[in-house]
């Protein structure tokens, strides 16, 4: 194989890991935000992330706006869902003592509707879904030439990713979702109103989830498979990173990332999916509370 | 008197916070032993690494002639040790008669368990015969604590670790646990933790000082009251 | 749960507990038998893929039927009889599908059974109709052994998988001698076939294999294998993946520098040569009906046009071999004379007919196997809702021109 | 070990068997609701052995199905290529698989609470790229077709129709006699108390790991026995019959019908496993209607159907007294205290 082969393979695994990366960690963040604070293991994390994808969709197909227009309205959408879902059914849960359990069949619950309803409508609409270029063109990096949308993407998401570092780190909301974390009930003495706490933290969930879906949708084809693909991965981030950890989620779904587009230069992607997968386990075996658990 | 159990330099370190330092006690089998420390000195941890909960850095524990640093909690609670909780920890939404039937399955083989007419005195003495059919989590604070006590003695432990008996108890509840607990006695050695100085006072043979991890005094309680860096560094400032 | 919700919310509680035991109690009424009598309609129990990730397909093929199923009607049946589909959704589960074949065989004593359009789906229910002597077309499901030697009661109207990979071998052979050929697909039993036939029959043609690339179901991302295929230089890329993801994998092809004249696309459905976009046209695909073919009949084009006004695209092979299934087994029934299943399977067995829609011969083998077929199409223009092709290749073959059931399992 | 039998021979449990079994025989005139109703009854033993897993011992195990698959594929491997007898090869593809369960299962069974079930999630994925992938011994995702019902030894006939329904339900039955003189034992006893608090019980005495390692393994024959038979029964095996989806419904069932309850899982089984048959016409709704119900469940029933009811019935004697004491005092309302 040539030099310029080999650098080629080499900057793919680079930009690939990388766009795969800030994808996971996103959703990941969204999901750990989520379970470390409400306890909340959202299995209907996948339909969301695809909901996000289907109408941004359906805004550049229906609507005819700009795909950036599309990709804004459609995180606004977000909050209006989180409230009415945090209104109806995450909140009468919240004092009750195993209630990660009733979430976790809550969530599969909307997960079944959500599908169900996908599944007859845009399911039968097409079998795959794409959302135009938000910046055509190509840049060589070196002999690898990088569409400008995946630029834009991979920035996008660094962009957010950092934003929501930078909300949890130094806004006073921020400050209070992390004392939450740590310990609710130390939280609640010290003045911190934890009902608001999780209203927050659900709502930025969801918008971190959403926004990760939308970026997906950008950088990729997209059809209704990818919703469970993406749950399990996100699980598997919070898993190994810890909850509650977004640095977890990022450092892991940079990794898994990374895996998964570098291991199959060696050998075939599905054992890339298994290696990293097999490295969920050994890492539990190691470190059961996660790499980044307090 | 034999040692019943020696911990020597216990190390334990929880990120930048040093928990325990160098740690030794030595308690000897039938003396009553008593640790205090205002709160966060270490003590649950002391507890904790001494029953198998705590993975020490560094450091070594015997008990009963036995080396048991590093032994899963199971086992040491198997080997004569047992331990309460801080905070209250009982089976809440089993009945009485459950929670008291599930501490004794561990001994269904082993020959050191109570023989019936030892298990109905025992729950004379601790005034529960009549709340068997209870849900354990209904039961007041001083109940379950009593229940906590049956439970462990139920397993004929040779050593008790009481963290806090008394934590939540009403003045009047307070004086009817020191009555058992000096009761308890005859029963098995004890070693206690407490964040006051009242407790200990009236029940340990001797006491160890815990403060940021560190023992900074080791002697009888009336020794204790009198020694300088105590009452500089603890007892002037918590009962000023 | 607080005790209050206990008192108040009592009445809520038996609501949904009367509401769960009457989801059980009628649920079965609405599958009430309705026994075929004589002079009454004939049924053919259609259980497909229309909830659950094939839905695409199964409702694509529902819809190729009804066209033909209303047409039929319209002329007034058959043997002077009412020819209807009863549905049954099978969830792409195998096991639902089992128990729909059960239903319609049991409680509406169909005459035979169709509809699956995923070679899974239609394995499990060909156990079941050979077990029970139900004949059952399949109208879009490539798997060999659906007419493995022995194979009484089931027929296969879509060519063979390992075939499609001997189809297109040749096509890739045709195009360049000693030409290079890198394959890329997902793990599934369709592309497993199809790149067995193509290696096998690659070696014959003197086209040498460069890249052998298999994705595992759910991938995401093909950028690095693109960027191992570019590097290995083929002459062409063979795809056979699925969905969103055989969209991904064309574009980031297409990034890296690969032409659209060097991607053979294994089969091309409407949605999915739109999906690719304007850059990909000149790429190739194989099929067995496309709308822009010189041999579509009066008929067909009638069907075309009829599908494109109602459902707002142009019909694929899927819909094409839907629509031509109700008029198999109309001819069947036909030629067989009555709503007898021994009588329908032998009319099926010895049937002559060709395609209503492209003039396309139809004829079973023994096993219930079609004499086989493909054409190569070049995709020449794609607009918003349409897209334009030419035929580049079309090849005949004989179903036991190739050792499928060595090549697999 | 003759007192938990004993135990196990209950009238409920008699009168179970009785209703099973004429359902059984008064179905049988029909074959679907034959088929629906056998597929019930490997749901009840499946559901059985989740029940343990997850109502006594607090372990959400979503690898379930993937370790069924695991002994279903050994089981048809072993009849249809070697010729083995269903009843020798059942068996050794079930220790099988139980094996493979607990070795997968060792590092997540030192986790605590929700984490397994999550780690267990990714288990299942595993394992169904697995069987997916590993086709030289699944058949890939192509499935494995016209699997021969299991033989009756010595006979040279089979089991079908209303005998192999009967198999089905004798299963189903012996799944729950055995759940029951588990739940009834020591061991079931000390299931319960790492459930409740696996810090108290590891405080007397009680090895948490082992004893988690032991259920996972009982379990993991349920999910396997469960397999072998489904397999037989449906005829067709393929990874998507054993995949996420199916851990999750049988996960459902128990949860639906009441985590910890002996009768719970049967009643969540009973209602659950038939919907998806009875709904096949109604395609458009039917996933919709699913998810409806399980939400209106667990915010209208929180301790599933048969557990709320349960409640319900309990507390009916003694409502009067409950009413007019209901200024007086704070009565147990049996929250559990958390630390």
């Amino acid at each position: 194989m040539t030099t310029s082969a080999i650098l080629l393979i080499a900057i793919s695994v680079i930009t690939t890991g990388l766009v795969l990366g800030v994808i996971f960690s996103l959703v990941a963040a969204g999901v750990t935000i989520v379970y470390g604070s409400i306890w909340l293991p959202n299995a209907s994390n996948g339909q969301f992330f695809l909901t996000a994808a289907l109408i941004c969709w359906s805004f550049v197909t229906w609507l005819a706006v700009p795909i950036w227009v599309a990709a804004l309205l459609t995180l606004a959408v977000s909050l209006p869902i989180s409230y009415l879902l945090e209104a109806t059914l995450i909140r009468r849960f919240y004092d009750v003592p195993d209630r990660n359990i009733a979430y976790f069949v809550l969530t599969l619950g909307v997960t079944q509707i959500l599908s169900g309803i996908f599944s007859v409508t845009y399911g039968r609409w097409s079998d795959q879904f794409n959302l135009p270029p938000m910046i055509a063109g190509v840049t060589f990096i070196g002999p690898f030439p990088m569409t400008n949308n995946r630029i834009f993407v991979l920035g996008a998401a660094s962009v957010l990713l950092a934003l929501l570092f930078a909300m949890l780190r130094f806004h006073p909301y921020g400050r209070a979702l992390r004392a939450v974390f740590q310990n609710r009930e130390a939280a609640a003495l010290r003045g911190v109103n934890v009902r608001a706490i999780y209203r927050l933290s659900f709502a930025l969930g969801m918008l971190s989830i959403f926004a990760g879906g939308i970026l997906y949708g950008m950088a990729y084809s997209f059809d209704l498979t990818v919703a469970w693909t993406m749950a399990v991965t996100a699980f598997a981030i919070m898993i190994v990173g810890g909850p509650g950890s977004v640095l977890g989620a990022v450092v892991v779904g940079m990794v898994f990332g990374f895996t998964q587009a570098g291991v199959s230069t060696f050998t075939s992607p599905t054992l890339a999916t298994f290696s990293y997968l097999a490295a969920m386990l050994i890492i539990l075996l190691l470190k059961p509370s996660g790499l980044f658990s307090r | 008197m034999t040692d019943l159990f020696v911990a020597r330099d216990l190390c334990k370190r929880f990120g930048g916070l040093q928990a325990l330092r160098n740690v030794d006690v030595v308690q000897r089998a039938g003396e009553t032993l008593g640790m205090i420390g205002p709160n966060g000195s270490g003590k649950t941890s002391f507890v904790n690494a001494v029953t198998g909960e705590l993975a020490l850095d560094s450091g070594t524990i015997d008990f009963a002639g036995r080396d048991i640093t590093g032994v899963r909690p199971h086992k040491v609670a198997r080997a004569g040790l047992a331990r309460t909780f801080q905070a209250v920890r009982i089976f809440a939404r089993l009945s009485v008669r459950d929670n008291l039937q599930t501490a004794m399955l561990v001994l269904d083989d082993a020959a050191n368990s109570l023989e019936a007419e030892e298990r109905v005195e025992l729950l004379h003495w601790l005034k529960l015969d009549h709340r068997l059919d209870a849900v354990a989590g209904s039961l007041t604070l001083f109940e379950q604590r009593r229940l906590e006590l049956a439970m462990r003695l139920m397993m004929r432990p040779q050593l008790i670790m009481l963290d806090e008996p008394v934590g939540g108890l009403a003045p009047g509840e307070i004086r009817a646990m020191m009555q058992i607990l000096n009761e308890l006695k005859a029963r098995c050695s004890i070693f206690v933790i407490e964040h006051t100085m009242r407790v200990i006072r009236e029940l340990a043979d001797r006491v160890v000082v815990l403060i940021t991890g560190e023992k900074i005094a080791d002697g009888p309680p009336v020794d204790i009251l009198k020694d300088q860096r105590v009452i500089e560094q603890y007892l002037g400032t918590a009962h000023a | 749960m607080s005790r209050d919700t206990v008192t108040s919310g009592a009445w809520r509680q038996s609501a949904v507990t009367a509401f769960a035991i009457a989801c059980m109690g009628l649920a079965p009424f609405g599958a009430a038998p309705a026994v075929a009598q004589s002079g009454e309609p004939i049924t053919i129990g259609f259980i497909s893929e229309l909830s659950g990730p094939y839905s695409f397909f199964g409702t694509s093929c529902k819809q190729g039927l009804e066209f033909a199923e209303k047409k039929i009607a319209a002329e007034g049946g058959v043997l002077n009889r009412p020819l209807t589909f009863k549905v049954m959704d099978d969830q792409t589960n195998p096991a639902q599908a089992v128990a729909a074949a059960r239903s319609l065989d049991v409680q509406d004593n169909v005459l035979a059974l169709t509809g699956p359009t995923s070679s899974d789906i239609a394995l499990a229910i060909y156990g079941y109709a050979e077990q029970n002597k139900v004949p059952f077309v399949v109208p879009v499901a490539a798997f060999a052994q659906l007419t493995k030697p022995g194979t009484k009661y089931t027929f296969r109207v879509e060519p063979d998988a390992v075939g499609w990979g001997y189809a297109a071998a040749k096509f890739v052979a045709a195009r360049k001698a000693g030409a290079k050929l890198a394959l890329m697909y997902t793990d599934n039993a369709l592309a497993r076939a199809i790149t067995a036939g193509i290696k096998y029959q690659a070696e014959k043609e003197n086209v040498s294999i460069v890249a052998d690339i298999l994705f595992p179901q759910g991938s995401n991302d093909a950028t690095v294998q693109a960027a191992q295929v570019a590097a290995a230089k083929p002459d062409f890329v063979y795809l056979a993946t699925v969905g969103a993801f055989d969209v991904t994998t064309t574009n980031q092809l297409l990034d890296l520098g690969i032409k659209p004249e060097q991607i053979i696309h294994n089969v091309g459905a409407t949605s999915t040569l739109l999906g690719y976009g304007a850059r990909s046209v000149g790429s190739n695909y194989g099929t067995f009906f496309d709308a822009n073919l010189d041999n579509v009949t009066a008929e067909g084009h009638k069907f075309i046009d009829d599908f494109v006004q109602q459902v707002g695209r142009i019909p694929s092979y899927v819909e094409n071999y839907c629509y031509n299934t109700a008029y198999i087994i109309k001819t069947a029934i036909e030629k067989a004379g009555g709503a007898d299943r021994e009588k329908f399977r032998d009319a099926m067995s010895s049937l002559n007919m060709v395609e209503p829609t492209s003039g396309v011969p139809i004829s079973f083998d023994k096993n219930g196997a079609r004499k086989e077929y493909m054409y190569y199409m070049q995709l020449t223009g794609i607009a918003a809702k349409s897209y334009t092709a030419k035929r580049l290749f079309y090849i005949e073959w004989a179903p036991e021109t190739l050792p499928v059931y060595d090549l697999v399992k | 070990m003759r007192r938990y039998l004993r135990s196990a021979i209950t009238p409920q449990l008699l009168l179970l068997l009785a209703a099973a079994i004429a359902l059984a025989v008064v179905v049988s005139g029909n074959r679907f609701f034959a088929f629906v109703l056998g597929i019930t009854m490997i749901s009840i033993l499946w559901a059985a052995g989740m029940n343990l897993l997850t109502g006594y011992t607090g372990l959400v195990s979503l690898a379930f199905a993937g370790i069924a698959g695991i002994s279903a594929y050994g089981t048809v491997g072993l009849v249809m290529r070697c010729g083995w007898s269903f009843w020798l090869a059942m068996p050794v593809a079930v220790l099988g698989a139980a094996v493979v369960g607990v070795l997968l299962g060792l590092p997540s069974l030192r986790l605590k609470g929700f984490y397994f079930a999550l780690s267990s999630l990714v288990i299942q994925t595993v394992l169904s790229l697995g069987f997916v992938y590993f086709i030289g011994l699944t058949n890939g995702d192509t499935g494995i077709s016209q699997i021969p019902p299991p033989d009756i030894p010595l006979t040279g006939v089979s089991f079908h129709g209303i005998g192999f329904d009967l198999l089905l339900t004798f299963a189903a039955w012996l799944s729950l006699a055995a759940t029951w003189a588990i739940a009834h034992s020591p061991f079931g006893r000390r299931l319960v108390a790492i459930r409740e608090d696996e810090v108290l019980a590891e405080a007397i005495g009680i090895d948490v790991i082992r004893n988690k390692m032991l259920v996972f393994f009982v379990g993991s024959l349920y999910a396997g026995v469960g397999g072998a038979l489904y397999a037989t029964y449906v005829g067709f095996a393929s990874p998507r019959s054993f995949d996420l989806l199916s851990s999750l419904s049988i996960w459902l069932m128990v949860a639906f019908g009441g985590r910890g309850t002996f009768m719970g899982p049967v009643v969540g089984a009973l209602i659950l496993a038939p919907v998806p048959f009875m709904l096949q016409q109604y395609d458009t709704l039917k996933d919709v209607i699913y998810g409806a119900l399980i939400i209106a469940v667990i915010v209208l029933m929180p301790g599933g159907v048969y557990g709320t009811l349960l409640a319900y019935v309990r507390r009916l004697p003694s409502l009067k007294r409950y009413l007019s004491k209901q200024r007086g005092g704070v009565p147990n309302d049996g929250s559990v205290r958390r630390s």
